[in-house]
């Protein structure tokens, strides 16, 4: 019986595309003008394609390319990429020639997404975290072809991604061992690469594009825009938080709120004798505001998921603190780096839009499928740690209170104004997840964090030790209690909350000895990119949009 | 009004010789038998730095010629759309330009010269500036514009619905453009309305009366006499302790 | 823009009081002038708020305030451009310790 | 705490003013508890402040008497409106008679109040009138431009008008700013979102190097302070008699043909001759200072 049945179907399949597409290249290199009739006669209806979209770096002359593919030949198509950013992405999906698409994040592209949605015109699979996406690559759902962006090829096809690798292992990883087809689009192709971050027999196509991939500048924080509540909630942070459970591993959302906390290491927090007793491990991109406090001795090491534009030559010439190749630039790997913020970091801290009356946390509102990235993953208690720490433990103590088994847990915070702009209050009864789960017709309210890992907030008005509280009711009178002139803040029980307060459950800053009035920009050790540029003795080159000299 | 009936009508045809080369515009007249210096701007010039320093030279001609002697009165003719918008001229410093026109204007009256502003055309911001506006009287031409700003723009950068904007600027002089609503405000000395005057009079009875007014600026006084302006001249004279 | 006065009762300030302003009119921030004003057991404060519908929200932040510090006596005017409660209450305590005329 | 640099760009009218004068010596005109509110504001319905942007007074600094007005950015891009405008042209005249020892101008303005447009441009024009007088009346005026409206507009013609134009970098002097010439002229001739760009021909190392502004200090209140002091011992005079101002006429002249197709303050730094052209940004302001007098030593 098992004489019939064919075991190489994947391999017979990847021979005949590359047959089709033979005549297109001179051996893998394929000029940019032909690459729209390779991705014709490469790409079969049904194929899952990954068209490489990462927070920064994008495949976008390959995704151009795709939006000039004859819908004809190149459909049914089920995208599986962690970013749709490009508007090229959701194109090809109002080309009709996408019918089902699992992701991780759709940032700008999250309007024109939720439309097509509502229409009917598109089913998403799901809104997966990173990881969750990547670790599905290697069970249900690798591409059958993945075009993906590299700064540099040489003749071989070995690949060059340079301080940007982000998503591009694990992409190229899970295509090329099941028979799929690996195609790259590159900057240059060269003689010799600087260091090889994708060996040749992965890789089957580069194709020089006529333009740079594009890079944005996500992680770039501008300190002259952080305002005196966000320095306020930063002190909150570094006294209420960091310093009482002693937290050195960890990872930062993008916010404002937590550029403040990284500009307050070198002063603030120096000012408490903190230096070398927290901060110095990080998950982290190289985020512009982290200058200050790496200069200051504050940071051992960054292992970082992606890179930021203008760091490259800061990173380069920190090696102690960064990861860097022989070459002498940066890797990056967002699987990694995601993998180290769930397992090996104490603490998450970053912002949200809207938090409920349990402490659940979303930052997707109405009209808008933007998905969370990383931070569900960074955000969450990891089940499967073993090893301990001082943080970790102490949290699990507070938090698990008297149980047989001694066990940590980890720290995971939300910093966020109780007012966003416009008044909108940051605290709900209901969060907005529950109306987009039912208008895009999902199963599950998209949640960012979960109440249950949820251990701290920090507003203006002070720390909410969550993980303290021993029932739901003193949870909620303790989210209320910092929740300030918000419907929910003013609907706290009074007498509650000073409870929580004698037993340090709630903390304001007047019982942290913060006092409001300090709470300046002059504390920020840096107040605005030039000052970051001068820290870094000249070696960071901020994009253009955020000079003001 | 057309080029050439414009000084013929100031002046008596044959009693200028007002030459205009392009935007600029200058040459001597005479009023009866005083001779004056006509100096400006025409055919809706947006100003650089060129034509301003073509102003600022011809004044400061005017003022070393008649040093020792009897100052003529300089009549300037505005007709701006504003100052031009590049960025080389932004480098070179156009503002830099138009405050050395105002300094020039200024040596004139300080030397004696009467000055006399007459909008032709369109008045605008920066261009009205430099120099129109520093003379000791603004006479405002038939079908004159005066302007900042135009309200469909100004509501674009307020944020201010439009149709709000032109309710409230039947009842305020102060934001939208018209000549009449300088002159409430006290800008512009007087509005000739019709062609039909006897303009070379109605401009020698104006040059006596910028002579009267020389080195005073009567124009917040006037605004606040005409309703226009209630404050300026107020808060200026509180904190002036005077 | 909104408008309205609230009268809350409060500690008298004590010693006399001097002139203070705290705060830029500007998008999300407000001025607050404190002055001195006539009956000891009262704080007097008049609000101008581009920020329409948030009464509420003013008289919770105010009367904390008043709560909190020996208001009693001054005169307190407000012109704000959409700022938060947090940023209300920060003037609010700057302004406040400006009139007690000592350096913070 | 005292020995830290006080962002002079971030700091607010009165912050600067408290900065420039000697501990105490400030004294307000037209305070904020009279109200002079703009009325006009009100009526569209906009915020109105209590000083309607701007500090004026009198104070002094190392012990010399001066007469102050300070601009606050942040309240309507300091623009000028009539109370506004008549603050400062009535401290102008209150300086041609009293005569201190100077008028401090802390201009931070993107130019004429377009809610009274028109009450705007005019009292910029009694401002420029104001300020000749008293210059004639033998009171140097000297502007400060350091702010995040920098000095455009009508404000940047009156800076213009000054006796000493103190800049940081980070100071900004023109007209028309970036942004309407890209709305009028597209893009391509102004990019405004080129920040650099904007710095390289608005920017007040750009003015150092043309000889618009004559002090370039960094962007520290304490350095502004000094500069006026330093001015206050010793400034230039704007030109005024006849020979003078022929002089400025030759000298504008000179500049526009000795910069023929200029439009990036890069090749202006070339033209000078300064040593790393592309480095000039990043220059602290003694060192660009130190390179701009060496040039002019050499030549």
């Amino acid at each position: 019986m098992s004489a019939s049945h064919q075991w190489n179907t994947l391999q017979q399949s990847r021979m005949r595309r590359l047959e089709r597409a033979a005549a297109l290249a001179q051996g893998k290199r394929v000029e940019a003008e032909r690459i729209v009739a390779l991705l014709e006669a490469i790409i079969e209806p049904g194929d899952r394609v990954c068209i490489e979209g990462n927070n920064q770096k994008q495949a976008d002359f390959l995704a151009r390319a795709m939006v000039q593919t004859d819908p004809a030949r190149v459909r049914e198509l089920h995208l599986v990429q962690s970013v749709l950013s490009l508007p090229e992405h959701v194109d090809i999906i109002e080309r009709g020639q996408v019918s089902r698409i699992d992701f991780s994040f759709s940032g700008p592209q999250s309007g024109r997404l939720a439309r097509l949605v509502e229409s009917g015109r598109i089913t998403i699979g799901a809104i997966h975290t990173y990881l969750e996406l990547f670790g599905r690559y290697f069970v249900d759902l690798t591409p059958h072809v993945a075009l993906v962006a590299a700064q540099k090829a040489d003749r071989q096809g070995n690949l060059y991604t340079g301080p940007n690798t982000e998503d591009t292992p694990a992409i190229v990883e899970a295509t090329a061992f099941k028979g799929g087809i690996v195609i790259a689009q590159v900057n240059e192709i060269v003689d010799t690469l600087p260091r090889v971050d994708i060996p040749a027999d992965w890789v089957d196509f580069t194709v020089p594009a006529p333009t740079p991939h594009y890079v944005e500048p996500l992680f770039t924080r501008d300190p002259a825009l952080i305002t005196e509540t966000q320095v306020l909630t930063a002190m909150i942070a570094i006294k209420g938080l960091y310093a009482e459970y002693g937290i050195t591993r960890l990872n930062h959302g993008i916010g404002f709120d937590t550029a403040a906390i990284e500009l307050l290491l070198p002063t603030y927090a120096t000012e408490l004798g903190l230096r070398g007793k927290i901060c110095t491990h990080w998950a982290l991109n190289p985020h512009p505001t982290l200058i200050p406090a790496i200069e200051a001795g504050f940071v051992q090491s960054v292992h970082s998921f992606g890179s930021e534009v203008g760091m490259e030559k800061y990173v380069a010439a920190r090696p102690d603190i960064f990861f860097i190749g022989a070459d002498g630039s940066m890797r990056s790997n967002r699987a990694f780096s995601q993998a180290a913020g769930h397992y090996a970091c104490d603490l998450f801290i970053g912002s949200t839009l809207q938090i409920d009356l349990h402490g659940n946390s979303s930052t997707a509102t109405r009209g808008r499928i933007a998905g969370f990235g990383g931070a569900p993953n960074m955000g969450a208690d990891a089940r499967g740690r073993r090893h301990a720490s001082p943080a970790w433990l102490k949290a699990g103590r507070e938090g698990r209170g008297d149980i047989p088994m001694p066990r940590g847990q980890k720290l995971v915070a939300q910093v966020v104004e109780t007012f966003r702009e416009h008044m909108e209050p940051a605290f709900v009864e209901r969060l907005d997840a529950w109306d987009l789960a039912e208008s895009a017709g999902m199963d599950l309210p998209p949640v960012m964090i979960y109440s249950e890992d949820l251990t701290h907030i920090i507003t203006e008005e002070g720390i909410a030790h969550l993980v303290r509280c021993r029932s739901p009711e003193e949870r909620e009178q303790a989210i209320r209690g910092v929740a300030g002139y918000t419907p929910v803040g003013m609907g706290r029980d009074k007498r509650a909350v000073e409870n929580l307060r004698d037993r340090g459950i709630v903390q304001r800053p007047e019982d942290l000895g913060i006092d409001p009035r300090q709470a300046t920009r002059d504390l920020l050790a840096a107040r605005n990119v030039k000052d970051l540029v001068h820290a870094s003795g000249g070696l960071y080159d901020p994009p253009k949009k955020f000079r003001n000299w | 009004m057309s080029d050439a009936t414009l000084f013929d009508a100031l002046f008596g045809a044959g009693r200028h010789e007002v030459v205009i080369d392009g935007h600029f515009v200058c040459g001597p007249a005479r009023l009866d038998d005083t001779p004056v210096a006509v100096i400006g701007t025409w055919d809706t010039a947006a100003v650089d730095g060129n034509l301003a320093l073509a102003i600022a030279g011809e004044v400061l001609r005017v003022v070393e010629a008649d040093a020792g002697g009897t100052p003529r009165p300089i009549v300037f003719i505005a007709d701006t759309q504003g100052q031009a918008l590049s960025r080389r001229e932004e480098l070179l410093g156009l503002n830099g330009c138009f405050a050395h026109v105002a300094r020039c204007v200024d040596l004139a009256r300080r030397s004696g010269h009467a000055t006399l502003t007459l909008i032709h055309g369109e008045a605008v911001s920066g261009g009205f500036l430099a120099f129109g506006m520093l003379a000791d009287r603004v006479v405002a031409l038939p079908d004159a514009q005066v302007r900042v700003m135009d309200l469909r723009a100004m509501s674009r950068v307020t944020k201010i619905e439009l149709e709000r904007l032109q309710t409230l600027a039947k009842a305020s002089p102060v934001f939208a453009p018209g000549a009449d609503n300088y002159w409430r405000m006290g800008a512009v000395s007087t509005l000739w309305e019709s062609t039909g005057g006897d303009w070379p009079a109605m401009l020698t009875a104006e040059l006596a009366a910028a002579r009267q007014v020389a080195g005073q600026d009567v124009r917040a006084r006037t605004g606040a006499e005409r309703g226009g302006r209630g404050l300026a001249d107020i808060v200026a004279r509180e904190v002036a302790g005077a | 823009m909104e408008r309205f006065e609230i009268t809350l009762p409060a500690r008298a300030a004590g010693a006399a009081r001097q002139t203070a302003l705290a705060g830029v009119v500007s998008s999300g921030n407000l001025e607050v002038l404190v002055e001195a004003g006539q009956d000891p057991a009262t704080c007097a404060i008049e609000v101008n708020t581009s920020a329409h519908g948030f009464r509420e929200i003013w008289e919770a932040v105010l009367a904390d305030f008043a709560e909190r510090y020996p208001a009693g006596g001054l005169r307190i005017a407000i012109n704000d451009a959409g700022a938060t409660p947090a940023v209300v209450s920060l003037r609010l305590s700057q302004a406040f310790e400006d009139s007690t005329g000592e350096d913070s | 705490m005292n020995s830290r640099r006080i962002s002079y760009f971030e700091a607010s009218a009165r912050a600067r003013v408290a900065a420039l004068a000697d501990a105490g010596s400030f004294r307000e005109y037209c305070p904020p508890a009279e109200r002079r509110t703009s009325p006009h504001l009100a009526r569209l319905d906009a915020p109105v402040a209590f000083d309607d942007g701007v500090v004026v007074g009198s104070a002094t600094v190392d012990g010399r008497p001066v007469l102050i007005a300070a601009q606050e950015g942040r309240f309507n891009g300091g623009a000028v409106g009539e109370v506004h405008g008549a603050k400062i042209r009535g401290l102008l005249e209150r300086a041609a008679r009293e005569k201190p020892a100077a008028v401090l101008l802390l201009v931070d303005s993107g130019g004429v109040r377009l809610h009274e447009a028109n009450a705007g441009l005019i009292a910029i024009s009694e401002i420029m009138r104001a300020l000749m007088a008293a210059q004639a009346a033998g009171v140097p005026v000297f502007a400060f431009v350091g702010g995040s409206c920098g000095a455009f507009g009508g404000m940047g013609i009156v800076t213009r008008l000054c006796d000493e134009v103190i800049m940081s970098e980070e100071g900004r002097l023109g007209l028309s700013g970036p942004e309407v010439i890209e709305t009028v002229k597209g893009v391509g001739e102004f990019d405004s979102r080129d920040r650099a760009l904007v710095w390289r021909v608005t920017g007040g190392k750009l003015r150092r190097a043309l000889g618009e502004a004559t002090r370039l200090v960094d962007d520290d209140a304490r350095d502004f302070r000094a500069a006026a002091i330093a001015a206050l011992s010793n400034h230039r005079r704007a030109p005024a008699d006849l020979a003078d101002l022929k002089a400025a006429q030759a000298a504008l002249a000179r500049r526009r043909s000795a910069h023929p197709e200029t439009r990036d303050g890069l090749e202006v730094w070339r033209a000078l001759g300064l040593p790393q052209p592309e480095a000039v940004p990043m220059l602290s302001s003694d060192a660009f200072n130190r390179q701009l007098h060496e040039l002019s030593a050499e030549a």
